[in-house]
């Protein structure tokens, strides 16, 4: 067999000498191509996580309420009475850049399989976007392609998506990405893994039929976007939604059988590798006949069977003998089945066709692709994007028009066009929809509440990772915050440049050092997560943009808080301390159309100390409307809570600090809440012994916002802007 | 009295509506199975909303020719309350039980939001517990929610007071900018001429708690279980 | 005998053709000027076993009252070939 | 001149229709056991303004590639006719 050797096909297919070397050295002998073709897509970054897995140990994974950390499909939380919270995010930001549409569709298919192969039933999905600049038709292409296909899919199969986020920036012009999050409910002792277990179980393959689509998808993952893509098109999968909704509820099903062992979906690398990873986490051998598979096209090679990304698929394991039941299930469900294998105890992952041995390889080689480290360099250019000097900024003494101008601008503008595409509804535990900071579902049978959300400022990133990636955790605790939910846990999507960058590995190390310290800080280990390499455009990379999905538990679902303001002559607080701090803001941006300076400052007891102060207001029934400062700093903030009340406000701030980092900046730690003025007392009261900065700022009144001298505008004329376009 | 929800393949308003009916208002509720073909024992069958076969090829066009459907259709053309919301609704134009299509929203994207609709007919088994003018706030969640038909069965239906629901804005007028999806007339939700047939667009089982932000849906099930409770209306031959 | 059919489902004339109208916007926006309308149906391709051109016609029309179109908003039109 | 074109649009073969499947499925259910296979495509019919054939010819070929048809799925086709 010296096919490999002579083709010289393992270069074509991205691993490298010493990997191939390696591979023939630990098997003995020299692998088939088959064989070669099953390592380059396990070996591949996308499923190996070669470069990323060292760095990834350093992140907490660890509390006394993580039932399930990293490892397994999806990193599971107890949230009490019996209810486990399931939760994973996944990036499909190549596929969704050369067919918005399927690409995202698909993306959305996958991570749902990754929820309910646990056993849970997914509630919830939140997609985090980045597009290209706004003003080019094709970011509009994609935009449409991307937000359609999740529409699509997630609206027919019956998951709300509640929340998420639409960034443009020219960063991510021809590298978009495609984060979606899925969160799923199951009881306690009611959870399945996927572990292939028992010698002769029965491996039964369920779902959509075998078909070439998505051939090498997961090693395409992992590839410079480059102009060439074109031709890899072929690469993308179709997604079913309808096969998946029967997935779901017929997997559901199935878990309550005590013949069923093991659940696991076929993502990337197909059945290549939900088989070897199932077998490894058993510790156990699988034994496949690739001619048994169902397939959708005739004349399919062992190697097309073996690795196709055919959507809506799983894998069942059944105790031997036991299979009936679990068919019969399947069939009610109209849902095409097999046996197409079964559990062996020798380690190896044998491959049949047509009884024929083709490919046999040890499942332990197979799913521990050497790692690879690498030094890590700061990059020389970052101290000259960190240079900002305020006093080059104009000072204005009017900012009606740049208010208008802010709330016009794509990322601050309302992202209703969006949310309204998704069902938020179904299942009917929407108790705070889309447009808050954080969405609010109700856990039927229980007082509990989840408040979701994501978050991350790839701009942020891009000045400082390590503070980005604090703030990314920082801010999406207080979203949570804000709505009265304590933050429990945490689930990343680290989107970066090429490892091989020596920048964009700094990046990736500095990110994770972020992120590992402030998710220690706030107690949110981070369960599951993603990473998705490789995001560049003609060889420029990206913004770092780690994007963190967090959760968070209210106790009792009445003691909850919206962003809008309720009535008039309530009070209007600022909690938190606004700094003079413009480096990397929105408002630099659109207004200034710079990129520099450093990223706002964070300090994390002060966060955490405004945070849980908000909390006990809001359980207490007092804040009657809570909102945190984010993109575009307070004036923003205040406008939003107009806009969604229909209420003006009349608002003093008294300050020291330049007039537009008072409006536009955004130093961290910020939340504006509203609170009945015969609360007022009482409020200030616990915030001062709280240590918790608090200034009163205004009132909410008549039909106008008004700031200082420097704002006075009508709520229609600011919503109209924000709607506008 | 007893409720069926029917369950077609891809239906995911199922459980909602079940919930609602069972949990919310409880009164006796179970799910029909769309294989099944003996419905009977109910007084009132629900097809859900939902993308039933994926909505493939049209939407509720497959759904249609379901096993359960020939004695759905055997239950309606005896006088049993049918009610179709979203999906149902399409399911029942395409069955031919209700005049007209549903066809794809004027601006080509699903929508999903709040919606306000203005009780149009109280003399049916549906909305005897609304007041004539009164403006419910019940969403709506579908990419093919525009009502058509052709200009004689619209006569027909205004004729004969066959629109139940239109859509409105707060005030309760109907406008052009109040339709979210091009319906002809406003048509939000019809009923046939001997009033036990029912679809709708909007989702009442959305709105029957005060946490989900409306209960003006529970107004539309109150009137079903009233009617069957009083049998005080009777139906149109 | 084995049979090709092709057929063409046309939204009626007095339907909008919402997608047909977006689809010419768009064709003009991006400089296809010369455009004057655009409609937009579905293709639907069939393989099946019939005995005869007579029978296979027969079924199709079946096929299409039945399920494929619907006659409220649509029409349709066939073209039945030997394979 | 005035033309009139019909462009066919398909599924790449090999790409999933799962609207086909469930199509064919159904056809099946409702006592049509003879069909094969079912594809479900989209039809464009446009009328446009052009001096000559291949004129058109080069616009319609344009339009699909940019617009009409994704090419990473769908193949297509089409007829001119004068009108
Ligand atoms: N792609 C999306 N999908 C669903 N919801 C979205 C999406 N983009 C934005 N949203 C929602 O719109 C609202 C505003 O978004 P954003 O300005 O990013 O909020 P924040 O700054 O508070 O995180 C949020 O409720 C968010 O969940
Ligand atoms: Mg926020």
């Amino acid at each position: 067999m010296t096919e490999c050797k002579e083709k010289k096909i393992w270069q074509k297919w991205s691993l490298t000498l010493d990997e191939y070397r390696l591979i023939n050295q630990s098997l003995g002998r020299e692998a088939n191509e088959l064989e070669m073709g099953i390592f380059a897509v396990m070996w591949s970054e996308h499923c190996s996580y070669k470069n990323t897995k060292i760095l990834l140990k350093r992140l907490p994974s660890k509390a006394p309420w993580v039932v399930q950390g990293p490892g397994e499909n999806a990193g599971i939380i107890d949230i009490g009475e019996k209810f486990l919270v399931v939760m994973k995010m996944e990036s499909h930001n190549h596929p969704s850049a050369v067919e918005p549409f399927q690409g995202a569709a698909t993306g959305v298919g996958g991570i749902l399989r990754d929820i309910f192969t646990m056993g849970a039933r997914p509630i919830a999905l939140l997609d985090s976007l980045r597009f290209g600049d706004f003003n080019q038709d094709l970011t509009r292409y994609l935009y449409i392609g991307v937000i359609g296909g999740i529409s699509f899919y997630g609206n027919c199969i019956g998951v709300p998506t509640i929340g998420g986020e639409t960034i443009f920036s020219e960063s991510y012009q021809g590298n978009i990405l495609v984060n979606v999050m899925c969160v799923g409910l199951v009881k306690k002792g009611e959870i399945i893994r996927a572990v292939a277990k028992g010698k002769d179980n029965s491996i039964i393959l369920i779902g959509a039929k075998t078909g070439r689509d998505g051939i090498g998808g997961a090693a395409f993952a992992s590839e410079q976007l480059t102009k060439q893509s074109e031709q890899d098109r072929p690469a993308v999968q179709i997604g079913d939604p309808l096969a998946g909704k029967l997935l779901v509820e017929a997997c559901l099903e199935l878990k309550q059988f005590e013949e069923v062992i093991a659940l696991q979906d076929c993502g990337a690398a197909g059945l290549a590798s939900s088989l070897s990873e199932m077998a490894a986490r058993g510790k156990s051998g699988v034994e496949v006949e690739l001619s048994r598979v169902p397939q959708r096209e005739a004349n399919m090679t062992p190697a097309e069977i073996i690795l196709s990304e055919s959507q809506e698929r799983m894998i069942v394991v059944v105790k031997k003998g036991k299979e009936e039941r679990v068919l019969s299930t399947l069939k009610k469900w109209d849902l095409d089945s097999a046996i197409i294998g079964r559990v062996t105890d020798d380690g190896e992952f044998t491959i049949k066709h047509n009884e024929q041995i083709v490919a046999c390889l040890p499942v332990n080689l197979l799913v521990k692709a050497p790692t690879i480290k690498r030094k890590v360099k700061k990059p020389s250019w970052l101290s000259r994007v960190n240079v900002l000097d305020l006093e080059e900024i104009k000072v204005f003494e009017d900012y009606n028009q740049i208010l208008i101008d802010m709330l016009a601008s794509p990322n601050l503008s309302s992202k209703e066009e969006v949310y309204q595409q998704y069902d938020y509804q179904v299942q009917t535990n929407t108790i705070i929809p889309p447009g808050d900071d954080a969405a609010v579902l109700r856990i039927r049978g229980s007082k509990k509440a989840l408040a979701l959300t994501t978050e991350g400022n790839g701009r942020y990133c891009f000045l400082d990772p390590w503070q980005g990636a604090r703030i990314a955790v920082a801010e999406a605790a207080r979203n949570l915050s804000c709505k009265g939910a304590l933050p429990k846990a945490v689930t990343d999507c680290l989107n970066f440049g090429a490892p091989e960058n020596s920048d964009s590995y700094w990046q990736l190390v500095q990110t994770i050092k972020g992120l590992s310290e402030a998710c220690r800080f706030f107690e949110t280990p981070i369960i599951s997560g993603n990473v998705s390499l490789y995001n560049e455009n003609e060889g420029k990379p990206i913004y770092p943009t780690p994007i963190i999905g967090m959760v968070g538990v209210v106790e009792d679902f009445q003691n909850i808080c919206t962003l809008e303001f309720k009535k008039e002559n309530d009070l209007i607080f600022l909690l938190g301390e606004s700094l003079e701090e413009l480096g990397g803001s929105e408002y630099l941006k659109v207004i200034h159309n710079l990129i520099s300076g450093n990223p706002p400052s964070l300090d994390l007891q002060k966060e955490k100390k405004i945070q849980s102060f908000c909390r006990e207001m809001i359980e207490k029934g007092i804040i009657a409307s809570a909102h945190d400062c984010s993109l575009g700093g307070l004036a923003i903030a205040l406008a939003e809570s107009c806009i969604s009340s229909n209420l003006g406000a009349e608002v003093k701030i008294k300050s020291n600090i330049r007039s537009d980092c008072c409006l536009f900046g955004e130093s961290q730690s910020r939340i504006i809440v509203s609170v009945d003025a015969s609360f007022s007392g009482e409020f200030l009261e616990t915030a001062w012994q709280r240590g918790v900065p608090i200034q009163q700022i205004g009132k909410v009144k008549g039909d106008r916002l008004k700031i200082n001298q420097w704002i006075d505008l009508s709520v229609n004329q600011l919503k109209e802007a924000w709607r506008g376009r | 009295m007893k409720f069926g929800v029917v369950q077609f393949p891809g239906s995911n308003c199922d459980y909602d509506c079940y919930y609602a009916l069972k949990y919310v208002l409880r009164v006796p509720t179970a799910f029909i199975w769309h294989k099944e073909k003996d419905i009977s024992g109910y007084d009132c069958i629900v097809l859900p909303g939902g993308f039933s076969y994926g909505d493939y090829l049209r939407v509720g066009a497959i759904a249609r020719y379901s096993p359960v459907m020939k004695a759905v259709v055997d239950f309606a053309s005896k006088g049993g309350l049918l009610i179709g919301i979203c999906n149902g609704f399409q399911i029942l134009t395409e069955a031919g039980l209700l005049p007209g299509a549903l066809i794809r929203n004027h601006c080509l994207r699903f929508i999903c939001k709040p919606q306000n609709i203005r009780v149009e007919n109280i003399e049916t088994p549906f909305t005897n517990r609304c007041q004539k003018g009164q403006v419910l706030k019940v969403p709506i969640a579908h990419g093919e929610g525009c009502y058509y038909a052709d200009q004689k069965t619209l006569e027909e239906l205004e004729e004969n007071n066959q629109v139940l629901f239109r859509y409105c804005d707060i005030e309760g007028e109907i406008t052009k900018a109040a339709n979210p999806n091009g319906s002809l007339h406003n048509i939000a939700g019809i009923c046939n001429k001997k009033r036990n047939i029912f679809g709708l667009m909007p989702h009442p089982e959305r709105s029957m708690e005060e946490c989900l932000g409306s209960t003006d849906g529970r107004l539309i099930f109150e009137s079903i279980i009233n009617y069957l409770q009083t049998d005080s209306l009777i139906l149109k031959d | 005998m084995q049979w090709k059919v092709k057929i063409s489902i046309k939204l009626k004339s007095g339907v909008l053709d919402a997608q047909g109208k977006a689809t010419h916007k768009a064709l003009l926006a991006i400089g296809f000027q010369k455009v004057q309308e655009v409609r937009i149906g579905k293709l639907i391709e069939l393989k099946l076993e019939g005995d005869s051109r007579t029978e296979v016609e027969k079924q199709i029309q079946e096929m299409c009252q039945k399920l494929l179109a619907n006659p409220v908003i649509e029409d349709f039109v066939y073209e039945i070939g030997e394979l």
